[in-house]
């Protein structure tokens, strides 16, 4: 599914009547089974678009259209990952990733069966009858994914996935990520503060700078994947986004003070 | 530190407990034969051998397990009533502005009330004395879980409703599979609370219960000025409060496994 | 003044003030408003007469009293075991639990010293039935009827019961006053037993109807005033001028009945019209009779029924010496030993 | 939910809040003169009406005030008195295992007594009626701030230890600069829970006052069946204790600033 | 100053008679002035053995020598940054960089100047009275570091004094560091999980792997500071570290899952 972010314009009213511009006038179309990675310093708006897109936000103005259709509510088409996981701790595992077929009114054993299919795509499978509070942050992250993969969704929404990891767990699951992307070729937007990471897995970049939160640059990434980050045209491509954001570094250093 | 979980450590930590318990009752025993009136007059109390005697006695008597048995009938209606209403109104003040202010007002103006002056109203509104009784440990165990409640349902994580929400969850689902297992561990908090409460208002709700009931016969052995008596009520009651206490805990720790090891 | 007890530094106790040089005198009086038969105690706390007498006595002495009004007799007892009250008025069967602790106390003596409110063969108590019901003593067969357990009342009730037959037909519940009085309000109980004011409370509310007076069983209902024995021995003098206070008190009650009720309705907050069948109804005499003190021990023997008493040696308690000098010195006549062994003679 | 700040979103809340009241009064008042017995006897109550016309009468007595103010005075003894106590024992509980082992395990096994039952203790160790009053105060307000205190030693952020402790801090300095300011929220809210307790049990406590008292009026009141200013009293005690539930918080306010916003 | 860590080990006991070996015989020489990354994935000790390193925790067997000196307890010559900064809340900025200073009795005033002294040595002037909470992540993160340095440390242990940092903050703040340490010149040890964050900061990157915990590997870095990311050399030894890593990886593949 194609998506169009059409001039979305986003405020919040804070107390005392100050007004914050999350987004302002974003506009940005990502093709169908395209994943685009958004990178961009804390508090650029990145999170607020993804809600949005998701239907668990309205634009103030603007609007986002999915193969032509204005949305303004979630829909089981897309599915989105947040940052801090989001598992319900009163269900196991595998609970959690049947979560969403569960709402559906899937029947139970057929849930559980799809939910474990989906587990064992994320190598967690021995883990299906432990309580989220028994993993370590990775595995509870690839469960919030499978979470949102079980339900075959054509537009996949993360939210700066990886953010808590180490290098390693990090570059591991980036790795499981392509692959699972491959198989199912969904539409996905991918939030990131990483640099490598957004070059690693993205078909474009999308650089965006805060105060207020806009689009400032596209770099695309044509390099076949797997890719590999020693890689002479992978540095070159690093390079280019360096000299990106260290303009955006520039001219958000206030902000960042 | 490292060694705190090991078995010799545990049985040195029940002896402390063991002999706090005992300089305790030695020094009351002391303060009391001594007749120590300055700066305060233990010299007054009946002395923990006496009362242990009395508590022998009392002990053998049948009677004494029927008042035990009477209040605990009554805290449980009382507290069991409280539940699910405490819970279902605390979910439609947590859930919403509009309830809030019209339900959560009244309930803050009526809390701070003690229990013990609701028996007037008690025994005018209700048609029976065991009805009246029950009523006061209701409220006993009522406000701790409404409160708890509405307190649960504002620190449900906010991420899980809309992770819920994300997955096109409807009202009654979200309310479902999301609320409803969020708050249980404050249900169980308020409850602890309550019941402890209920126990607690347990002689001002036997007070005008005529018959059976401890908190009845601790009233009753203080009119009658039997010291050791009364103080045996005092410990049977607060043994009480534990116990129930102590079995909500494992309740508690049995339905929610999914909790063990991020409470600990 | 030297206190009776080492350890109540507060009360009834002499303290030195360097200001006035005056040595104030502390002491702590306990009476009880819902029991009618204490209000002699009302009068002495509302006109001070108290303060008078002793002032007489000690015009160097700054006096101080305490009075605490109680909802019943036990905490009285409880104050006066403490060291707080020197001086209470109480019902009999609290007063006979009150001489057992100071017969089986360490830190604790009482003596009794005279009485207050008597009810003529019980006449001050009464079982009540709730507005209307309109039954008679027999209706009572098989129902429930409360009443304070191991109160003069209750002994009342049994008595009577005894007379019509019931005495095993009935099931007799412990409530207290203010819960019964509720409970025949409301219709909620067959009937309950108790004393004044509330028979004459409910009667004047319109609320309920007094099914047997308690002058049927013809046994008296008396009140009176207990004392910590130490502080009575220590301070012969203050006994003996609360007791002229008493006995003035009990003059003026029947001299000024109209004022009299007026000071219960204002001390007490009961309705005049509830006030006025007490100052009728009650007899204010602190005499000690023969008579007085069998009815005591017939209580004693019902206590000890109910197991609510252990034993109590009354010739100890009971001491008429303050009562007699204080009629002395107000140059009154007390009852002569012939008179004090047969039947109560009119009070003029 | 983004206008909530707003002046107009204010002022429908307090509507909604008063309309509530009202409504509650209304339905009382109507139960009363409708004389409704069944399913509960509200017909035996009397009517918010009554309640208000004594009211007035009462409000201009002054020993009404005397009343309040002899309350206020005894809670004010009772729970200044516990605070300093309840802190000290709670931070040398909560700092270590010994004292925990030793002295928590006598609080936890007199906590569940109910502070109606201390009163004829109470008065038997007392040497005075005020003293035996304001212990029973004291009981109320001193396990809440007690329980909290130990719950904030607890809780006091590790990484902070640690932190003062790599910078060569000594014993005495961990408490003072560390565990003091770091448990004082906790302080608060046991103070808090514990003066509102304190006010729980006023009327437990002031049915020995023999003379003033807000608890002994409401007492008294009953025991003379005049029902208004039973309510009255119990109105009384509620507004009391609502009163001083909010002064804290707007010390705490004040007092701690630094937390203003992570509360919020 | 030197450290000379000798042979240490450190194991805990948890519950049931489980034991972990956190650190298995960990020996490592750090010289006066170094700057010494240490590089690991999580659960390796690294946290573990920087606590030994400050005296807050004790070896279970092997020693920690300091210009020769035995090690035992917290010394004033040390000051640790922890990664989850560790500020007191209830103290303004200024009075949590006076926190050090207060406990050794500096006199208020002379403690206020020098405190505000090293503030404005991390650019936090204009906030030092403002209350912790009312901070970003990466001003946080500044306090704490003014806290360590206003001891003037002759040893600095800073664990993942970045790690919540979004990639542009965290460039920025490495780039203070590397003055501040060019001014004072102490010896550091400094925990990441950064692999281009260790290059960009140390003399030498000390690799660690998990399970038990011990040192694996040892790179030189000697390229001049300030270092340009985008530099050739400085992607040759990110190379270089990434192979080592891979090895890492794999041998801890299991204990990611
Ligand atoms: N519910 C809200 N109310 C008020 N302001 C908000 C709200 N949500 C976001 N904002 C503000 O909108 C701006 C953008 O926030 P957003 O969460 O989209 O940033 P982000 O790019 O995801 O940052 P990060 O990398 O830290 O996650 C920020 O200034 C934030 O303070
Ligand atoms: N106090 C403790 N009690 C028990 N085990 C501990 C304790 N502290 C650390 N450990 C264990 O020691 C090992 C090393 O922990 P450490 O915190 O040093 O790791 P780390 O390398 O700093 O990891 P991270 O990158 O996640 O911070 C881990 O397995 C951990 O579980
Ligand atoms: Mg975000
Ligand atoms: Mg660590």
């Amino acid at each position: 599914m194609a998506i169009l972010v059409h001039d979305v314009r986003k405020s919040f009213h804070l107390q005392k009547d100050r007004e914050i511009i999350a987004l302002n006038d974003v506009s940005l179309g990502v093709e169908d089974q395209e994943f685009v990675c958004l990178l961009g310093p804390s508090g650029c708006g990145k999170s607020t678009l993804l809600k949005i897109i998701a239907g668990l936000e309205q634009a103030s103005s603007g609007w986002v259209e999915i193969d032509g259709q204005k949305i303004t509510a979630p829909s089981s088409d897309r599915a989105i990952v947040f940052q801090d996981y989001a598992l319900f701790p009163w269900r196991t595992v595998v609970e959690n990733v049947q979560f969403g077929l569960d709402l559906r009114k899937v029947p139970a054993k057929e849930a559980r069966k799809k939910a474990l299919e989906y587990l064992s795509l994320v190598n967690l499978c021995n883990f299906a009858n432990v309580y989220p509070h028994q993993l370590s942050g990775g595995m509870k992250q690839r469960v919030a994914i499978a979470r949102a993969l079980v339900l075959e969704p054509k537009i996949l929404l993360l939210d700066e996935p990886f953010g808590a990891l180490d290098a390693f767990t990090r570059m591991q699951l980036q790795f499981e990520l392509t692959s699972i992307c491959k198989k199912n070729s969904p539409t996905v937007i991918f939030v990131t503060h990483d640099i490598d990471e957004a070059i690693y897995l993205g078909d474009r970049v999308v650089i965006m700078t805060p105060n207020p939160g806009k689009v400032n640059a596209i770099v695309n990434v044509q390099l076949p994947k797997p890719r590999n980050r020693t890689d002479y045209d992978f540095n070159k491509i690093r390079d280019r986004v360096f000299r990106e954001f260290s303009l955006v570094t520039e001219t958000s250093l206030e902000y960042v003070i | 530190m490292s060694d705190s979980s090991s078995f010799r450590y545990r049985i040195t930590r029940v002896i402390r407990k063991i002999i706090a318990i005992i300089v305790f009752v030695v020094t009351w025993q002391i303060l009391v034969s001594n007749n120590v009136m300055s700066p305060l007059m233990f010299g007054n109390l009946p002395s923990p051998v006496e009362v242990g005697e009395t508590f022998i006695v009392v002990l053998q008597k049948q009677v004494y397990y029927y008042h035990i048995l009477a209040s605990f009938g009554r805290i449980l209606a009382g507290s069991l009533a409280a539940l699910p209403l405490a819970v279902f109104l605390g979910l439609i003040i947590g859930l919403s502005r509009v309830t809030e202010d019209l339900l959560l007002s009244i309930f803050d103006m009526l809390r701070p009330i003690p229990q013990i002056s609701w028996i007037p109203v008690a025994i005018l509104i209700f048609p029976s004395v065991e009805g009246s009784i029950i009523f006061i440990t209701f409220l006993g165990a009522f406000f701790p879980i409404l409160v708890n409640t509405i307190a649960g349902v504002a620190n449900v994580n906010p991420s899980l409703i809309i992770a819920a929400k994300s997955m096109n969850a409807t009202k009654l689902q979200l309310l479902r599979y999301v609320y409803l297992p969020g708050i249980i561990p404050n249900i169980f908090t308020g409850f602890t609370i309550g019941i402890g409460v209920s126990w607690m208002s347990v002689i001002a709700a036997e007070m005008i219960s005529g018959k059976y009931g401890i908190g009845y016969y601790t009233w009753t052995s203080y009119t009658l000025m039997a010291y050791s008596e009364t103080i045996i009520g005092m410990i049977t009651i607060g043994a009480m409060g534990t116990v129930c206490f102590e079995l909500i805990k494992i309740i508690e720790k049995s339905l929610l496994k999914w909790r063990e090891e991020i409470g600990g | 003044g030297c206190s009776g007890k080492n350890q109540s530094s507060t009360t009834g106790s002499a303290v030195e003030t360097p200001k006035s040089q005056k040595e104030i005198v502390k002491i702590g009086i306990g009476y009880q408003a819902p029991t009618a038969q204490t209000w002699g105690a009302l009068i002495i706390k509302n006109k001070k007469l108290y303060e008078k007498y002793l002032q007489e006595k000690y015009p160097d002495k700054v006096f101080e009293i305490e009075w605490f009004n109680s909802p019943s007799g036990p905490p009285l007892t409880n104050n006066m075991i403490a060291g707080k009250l020197q001086l209470a008025l109480m019902g009999d069967m609290p007063i006979l639990i009150n001489g057992e602790q100071g017969q089986t106390s360490r830190n604790y003596k009482s003596v009794f010293l005279a009485f207050d409110g008597k009810g003529v063969g019980g006449k001050n108590q009464a079982i009540l039935t709730p507005k209307g019901s309109n039954i008679k003593m027999e209706d009572l067969k098989g129902k429930t009827i409360s009443t304070i357990l191991g109160s003069s009342a209750h002994r009342m009730l049994l008595v009577a019961l005894d007379k019509y037959g019931l005495t095993n037909e009935v099931t007799i519940v412990n409530q207290d006053v203010t819960v019964g009085m509720s409970n025949i309000e409301q219709n909620k109980i067959f009937a309950h037993a108790t004393w004044e004011p509330y028979p004459s409370l409910i009667q004047t509310k319109g609320i309920g109807d007094v099914l047997l007076d308690g002058s049927e069983t013809n046994v008296d209902y008396l009140d009176g005033v207990v004392a910590d024995r130490i502080w009575v021995e220590n301070n012969q003098e203050y006994a003996v001028a609360f007791l002229k206070a008493l006995i003035e008190s009990h003059k003026f009650i029947r001299e000024n009945p109209e004022e009299a009720a007026r000071i219960f309705q204002e001390e007490s907050q009961y309705p005049l019209d509830v006030t006025k069948k007490i100052v009728q109804n009650v007899r204010f005499d602190a005499a000690i009779y023969s008579k007085d003190i069998t009815t005591l021990a017939g209580s004693r023997d019902f206590l000890k029924k109910l197991e609510k008493l252990k034993s109590i040696d009354l010739n100890k308690f009971v001491d008429d010496q303050y009562l007699k000098a204080a009629f002395k010195e107000l140059g009154y006549k007390y009852p002569t030993d012939a008179e004090l062994k047969g039947d109560w003679i009119p009070l003029k």
